[in-house]
C-alpha cells in the first residue's frame, strides 16, 4: 500500500479521497490554487502545497506543477479525482513518466476511450451494441453537414474528446445544423483543446443507464450494477438513482456483462463506468465510457456496500479484487441530488458569493459529500457543484420520500442554489412513476421558471422579527470577525457576522 | 416601546412592514398590508427562530450577507435585498444587463448594425459553459462595451441597442 | 397510517424517531422538560408539549402528563424510544385505556417479560435455552443467601425488574454476597419501584450476544440477524458491532430460529430483542428480553437494511411485514460507539456543563444519532449519552479503521467524554483480534485511568496562539449574544462565546 | 510587539508560556520550558488553527468555556483550567470531596464513630447510579454535613474525618 498520496482536485471529490485515504491510514497531500487556501479539503489533508493563480489552466489544469507537487512532498500516488486532469491521458503519462502511479487506468486507454470515434470502433469490433452514426476522421464544416443530414434528425453534435455536457448540440431541423457544427467546435476547443466532433442518432426518449466496473491489472473485472442518471439538464445529470426503475434482472445480466465485455476488450484497469443509452424498447447502446471515478459513484456505494475509492487506491497499488460477481448484491435503493449554485427561476445561472449558513440534513442513511462550509467564499472560477447530497431506503417509494425531507431541511443561505428545483423533481408525478427519459427536464420543467414562488408571509413575519430582536440592542449589528488575524481568511472576507452563524 | 419598519426585495417587489414590540420582551405586533400579526418568538440558537402566530408554529432560519438576508422556511430559501428605509429604488435599465459573469468569447454584432429580437449579440463563457446574450427587442446597435476575452462582470451592459419604434 | 404521533422520549433517540415520521409524512409530538425547553428534539418537531418540572419522575416518567400531551394534541399513538416509559407497562395499559396506540407490545407482554423471573420460566417452557439459577418469588435476604450459595460463585444478583446494569451486582466470594442483595435491592427499588431479585450463574468468559426481532400482529416474526454487545462496563452497553466475530452460519441460524421462537411463545408483536448469554464453548442461554427499541439498533440497520423505526410504526398501525427471512441478508460490518459525558481518567464519573464546540466526523457510512449540538448545556437529570457514532464498512478491519478516523476527528468540547477511552478499545489488540468478553474493559482496562496521557507541547503552543490572536484585538473576549431575547435560552446560560462556535 | 505570559492548568498541573508576536502578522514565538518554538498560525475559521511548526503543521481545534479551555488535537480532547496570571492557586483538600453532583441516599456512619480507610461513609445516587463516598484515612468522623435526600454538589465536603496519626 503507498505511504502517501497527492490528491489532485478540490471541492467534495478531494475530501472523499481524503478521508478514504486517511482511515486506510495513507498520509495525503492536498494541492490548492489562491481561491482555495481556505477550502476544506486544504484544512483536512496532512499536507498541502499551493499550485497559485486561480485560472484553472494555471492550477488545477497544470500538469507540472501537480507532478512537481507530488515530487516535492514524496507523494507515490495521485488521485485525480472526476473532472480536470482526471480523464487527461498526458497527466496519466506524466505520472508514469514521473514515477508516480497514477490512480486510474494506464494513459493509452484513457486516450483511447477520451476519442470517442476510435471507442466506438473498438466497442463495435467487440460486440457491444452501438448508436448509428458518424465517427469519422473527416471534419470539415460541409462534411460533417452532409453526414448529418444522412443519419437524419433529431441529431447529436458531439465533442468526440468530451463529457459533462460540453461542446454537446441537439439539432432537430436541418436549418439549425451549421450553427450547432461551429458551436460545439469552438466549446469542445475551449474545454478539451480538440475540437473533433462525432454525430449520432438521437434516439427518441432515450434513457441514460450507466454499469460500474472495478478491474484489477491481474485481469479480474467485476461490474457494481447500473445507475440511471436520465435527469438530465443540458446534458449535466442533476438526479441519479440505482436501481433504475426499468431494469429488469434479465436485462441487468445482459447489460452488466456487456459492461464487463467492454472493460476487458481495452485492457482496462481501475474504476470505470460504461455509460449506455436505452431506447424505449429497452434496446442498449454503447455510448461511451468514463476512465475515471464518477460524480455519481455514492448510490453504488450504497447499495452495493462497496468503497470504490478505497478499490481503486488497492487497485492502483497492485492489488488484487476479492470481491466476486456472484456474491455481490444490490440492495435497498439509492438517489443523489446535485446541489448547485444556481438560480432555477433565472435560467439556472451560475451563482457566486458567501455562503452564510451551510448546515446539511442528518440522519439515518443520508450521505453528505460536501465541499463547503460556512463562511466559505464560492467563486465563479470552478464548477458550480456545492454539494451531493445522497440517501439510501428499503426501495424506491422510501428513498424518495427521505430525499424529499433532506432536501426540506438543507439549511443553504447566502447563494441561491437549486435544492427547491430538485424537490420539484422528485414530488413529480412522472417521476414518481419511474416515468424518466433524459428529456424529463425539458418535457416537464420548460416554462419552470416563471413559477417562482410568492414569498410566503410567514417569511416576511420572521425576517422582521428577526431584525426587531436585533435592533433592540444595536451593538451586534458591527461584530465583525476581528480575532482572525490572516487577511485572506474566508471569515474576514465574509464581513458581517452575526456571532454563531 | 420599539416601532420600526422594515423593507424587504423579492423578485423586484419591495415588501413594508411595520412592527412594534409588545410589553413582554418576546411579543411582537407585525402589520403587513393593513393586517396585525401578533406573535411571540424565541432564538432558539443563532439565526433560528421559533415564531408562535395564533396556535401554529413558524420555524424559519435567517442569516446575513452583506447586502442580502436569506430566510428558509418550510424547506424553501429565501434570497431578500436589504432596503434601506432611506435609498430610493433603482430605476431597472430596460435595455441588456448581463446575467452572468464570465469572458467574453464572441461578439456577433458590431456598432450601427440593426439587429431582430432574439439575435444573437455576444457569448459569454463562464464556468466552463457558454451563455447567450441576445437582442431584447428589434433595434440598432448603438455601443459595445466589451471586446473578445475581456471580463465582463453580471450586471454590467454589454451591448446597448437603440430600440426600433413599431 | 398515523396522522399523527407523539414522542415520548428527549435527545438522540426522540430525534431518530422524529425524523422517521417525518420522512413517512407523519406529524410528531414532542415532549420536554423544563431543562430541555431548548433542545434539539423540541426544535424539529411539529409541535411540543411542555411537562414542566426536569425531574424525570415529574415529567419524562409521568405517565398522567404524557398521556394528558397526546390526548390535548390529538396524537393517535405514542413511541416511547428506549428508557424511561419504554417497558413499563403501566404506560403501555394507560395508552390502551386512553385510545392511544403504544407503539410497542402489549402492556401485558411487557410485563411478562419485564419480570425476568416469570419470563425465563416461560422461556424454559418454550424450550428456550436458560442459565441455572434462583428466578422464584421467595425474597428474604435470608433465603436469597442461602439460594446464592446453593448455585455456587461467581453468582449474578440481579433486579427481577431491571435493565441497563442497575440493581446487579457480581458475587465472587460468599462473604460479598449479604451486601450485595442489599445494594441489589435498594438500587432495583430506586430505579423500578420494585426490589424483587433473581440469582444467576454467573457465566466465565460470557459474550453478549442479542437478535433483533420484528413481529407484526399477523403472526409474522422475522430476525434481523445478531448483535455483539459484550464491550460493557458496569453492565452498560459500550460498543456494539453485527455480525458478532465469533457466529457462523450455523450458529446464526440456531439463535435466529431460537429468537423467533421465544417471540412467538410470548405473542410478541413490534420490535424486540432477546438476549443471549454466549460461553466460551459457543452455548447460548436465554438471558432475558427487551420489549422495545434498543440503544443499538442503528448497527442492524447498517447490515440489513431494514429501517426499524419505521416498522415499529407501520406495525403498530396494523400493516403486515412484507419482509421475509429468505430474502433478508446481513452484510459488511457495521460499529457502534457510545458517546458519554463521562470521564474516564476519573473513574468514568458523569459531567456536566456547556458543549462548547460539538462537529461530528461526516463521511460514507458514518452516522451520527446525536441529541447535542454546540451551545447546549448538558445537565446532571438524565442519561450522560450524548451521541452515537456508527459506522459500517466491507469488513470487520475496514469498520474499525473507519470508527478510529471518526472518533479521531469527532470535535466534542467543553465536557469531558469517553471518546479516548473509546478509541484505545478499538485499536487493542486483542479486539481487533475479535477475542471479546463481557470482561473486556475489566481485563484490559483495569487501571486503565492512570496512564492518562500527558499534554503534547503542540496543545499548549495552540493554546498560547489562540490567545496571542485574541489578545491582539482585545474586544471580542467581552462579546455574549445579546441579541438571545429569551432568558432562558442556552445561548444566554452558555455566557461568553466566540464569534462562529 | 506584543508579548504575554499564559498559564494553563491540566491534570493538577500548570504550565506556563511566554508568547512574542514576531514582526509578520502571523509569526509567534512560543517559549515554553526554556524552548523557544518559532510558529506561524493561522485561524482557518473560527476556533480552527493551523499552525506551521519548523516542517510540521500542527492543526488544532481551540474552544472557550466559563472556566476552561479546551485543545482538540490529533484526536485528542484536552480540557485546561485557564489560570489567570494574578490568581493563586487553591489549596487542595487533604479530604473528602464529592466527585460528583447528587443526592444522598445513604449515610453510613455517625459523628463520632472511628472508621478505617476504604470503609463506606456515604453513597450517592446521580444520574441513576450509585457511588460511594469512601475513608480516604483511618479516622474519627467530626461532622457530617449531609443527610439523606439532601442534595450534593460536586466539590463539596459531606463529612469531615479526623485523622488518626500512625
Amino acid at each position: 500500500m503507498f505511504k502517501k498520496i497527492l490528491i489532485a482536485n478540490r471541492g467534495e471529490i478531494a475530501i472523499r479521497i481524503l478521508k478514504a485515504c486517511q482511515e486506510m491510514g495513507v498520509k495525503t497531500v492536498a494541492v490548492y490554487s489562491d481561491a482555495d487556501a481556505y477550502s476544506p479539503h486544504v484544512q483536512l489533508a496532512d499536507e498541502s502545497a499551493p499550485l497559485g493563480n486561480p485560472l484553472s489552466s494555471e492550477s488545477y489544469l497544470n500538469i507540472q506543477k501537480i507532478i512537481h507537487a507530488a515530487v516535492e512532498t514524496g507523494a507515490e500516488a495521485i488521485h485525480p479525482g472526476y473532472g480536470f486532469l482526471a480523464e487527461n491521458p498526458d497527466f496519466a503519462y506524466a505520472c508514469e513518466n514521473a514515477g508516480i502511479t497514477f490512480i486510474g487506468p494506464k494513459s493509452d486507454v484513457i486516450k483511447l476511450m477520451g476519442n470517442k470515434i476510435e471507442a466506438k470502433q473498438r466497442m463495435e469490433k467487440a460486440d457491444v451494441p452501438i448508436i448509428p452514426g458518424y465517427h469519422g476522421l473527416r471534419q470539415e464544416n460541409n462534411f460533417l453537414f452532409k453526414q448529418g443530414k444522412k443519419i437524419g434528425f433529431p441529431l447529436l453534435v458531439k465533442a468526440a474528446a468530451g463529457g459533462g455536457g460540453k461542446g454537446m448540440r441537439i439539432v432537430h431541423r436541418e436549418e439549425e445544423l451549421e450553427e450547432a457544427i461551429e458551436g460545439a467546435k469552438r466549446e469542445a476547443k475551449s474545454a478539451f483543446g480538440n475540437d473533433t466532433l462525432l454525430l449520432e442518432k438521437y434516439l427518441d426518449k432515450p434513457r441514460h443507464i450507466e454499469f460500474q466496473i472495478l478491474a484489477d491489472a491481474y485481469g479480474n473485472i467485476v461490474h457494481l450494477f447500473e445507475r440511471e442518471c436520465s435527469i438530465q439538464r443540458r446534458h449535466q445529470k442533476v438526479i441519479e438513482e440505482s436501481p433504475s426503475p426499468v431494469m429488469t434482472a434479465e436485462m441487468r445480466e445482459k447489460m452488466g456483462k456487456a459492461a464487463v465485455k467492454a472493460a476487458k476488450a481495452v485492457g482496462y484497469t481501475n474504476a470505470g463506468t460504461i455509460e449506455f443509452m436505452v431506447d424505449s424498447s429497452l434496446n442498449f447502446y454503447f455510448m461511451e465510457m468514463n476512465t475515471r471515478l464518477q460524480v455519481e459513484h455514492p448510490i453504488t456505494e450504497a447499495t452495493t456496500g462497496v468503497d470504490i475509492v478505497k478499490w481503486q487506491i488497492r487497485i492502483a497499488s497492485g492489488e488484487k479484487i476479492t470481491l466476486c460477481q456472484e456474491t455481490l448484491s444490490q440492495r435497498g435503493h439509492a438517489i443523489e441530488c446535485r446541489i448547485y449554485a444556481e438560480d432555477p427561476a433565472n435560467g439556472f445561472l451560475p451563482c457566486s458569493g458567501v455562503l452564510t449558513k451551510v448546515e446539511p440534513p442528518v440522519g439515518p442513511n443520508i450521505r453528505n459529500d460536501m465541499g463547503i462550509e460556512t463562511g466559505m467564499e464560492v467563486t465563479a472560477y470552478y464548477d458550480p457543484l456545492l454539494a451531493k447530497l445522497i440517501v439510501s431506503g428499503e426501495n424506491r417509494e422510501d428513498a424518495i420520500n427521505k430525499m424529499v425531507w433532506a432536501l426540506s431541511n438543507y439549511v443553504l443561505l447566502g447563494i441561491t442554489t437549486n435544492t427547491s428545483f430538485l424537490k420539484e423533481i422528485l414530488t413529480h408525478e412522472a417521476f414518481r412513476r419511474g416515468d424518466i427519459t433524459t428529456h424529463f427536464i425539458d418535457t416537464h420543467f420548460k416554462n419552470w421558471f416563471a413559477t417562482r414562488p410568492e414569498i410566503p408571509v410567514e417569511a416576511l413575519i420572521a425576517l422582521s422579527v428577526y431584525d426587531m430582536m436585533n435592533a433592540k440592542s444595536g451593538v451586534q449589528k458591527e461584530v465583525t470577525v476581528s480575532s482572525v488575524s490572516d487577511p485572506y481568511s474566508p471569515w474576514k472576507r465574509a464581513g458581517k457576522w452575526r456571532i454563531g452563524d | 416601546m420599539i416601532n420600526l419598519e422594515f423593507s424587504y426585495e423579492y423578485n423586484n417587489h419591495v415588501y413594508k412592514l411595520t412592527a412594534e414590540r409588545a410589553k413582554e420582551n418576546d411579543a411582537y405586533l407585525i402589520t403587513f398590508n393593513n393586517r396585525t400579526y401578533p406573535v411571540t418568538s424565541s432564538e432558539i440558537k443563532p439565526g433560528y427562530l421559533r415564531i408562535k402566530l395564533d396556535d401554529r408554529v413558524i420555524k424559519a432560519v435567517v442569516a446575513e450577507g452583506n447586502k442580502n438576508m436569506f430566510v428558509f422556511l418550510d424547506g424553501n430559501a429565501f434570497n431578500m435585498k436589504k432596503v434601506l428605509p432611506t435609498s430610493k429604488r433603482i430605476e431597472k435599465k430596460d435595455g441588456l444587463v448581463s446575467p452572468i459573469s464570465g469572458k467574453v468569447v464572441n461578439v456577433k454584432v458590431k456598432e450601427g448594425l440593426s439587429v431582430k429580437k432574439g439575435d444573437v449579440l455576444m457569448v459569454i463563457e463562464a464556468m466552463k459553459m457558454e451563455y447567450l446574450i441576445k437582442a431584447p427587442y428589434d433595434g440598432i446597435v448603438k455601443k459595445i462595451h466589451l471586446s473578445v476575452d475581456e471580463q465582463i462582470d453580471m450586471g454590467m451592459i454589454p451591448i446597448e441597442i437603440e430600440k426600433t419604434e413599431g
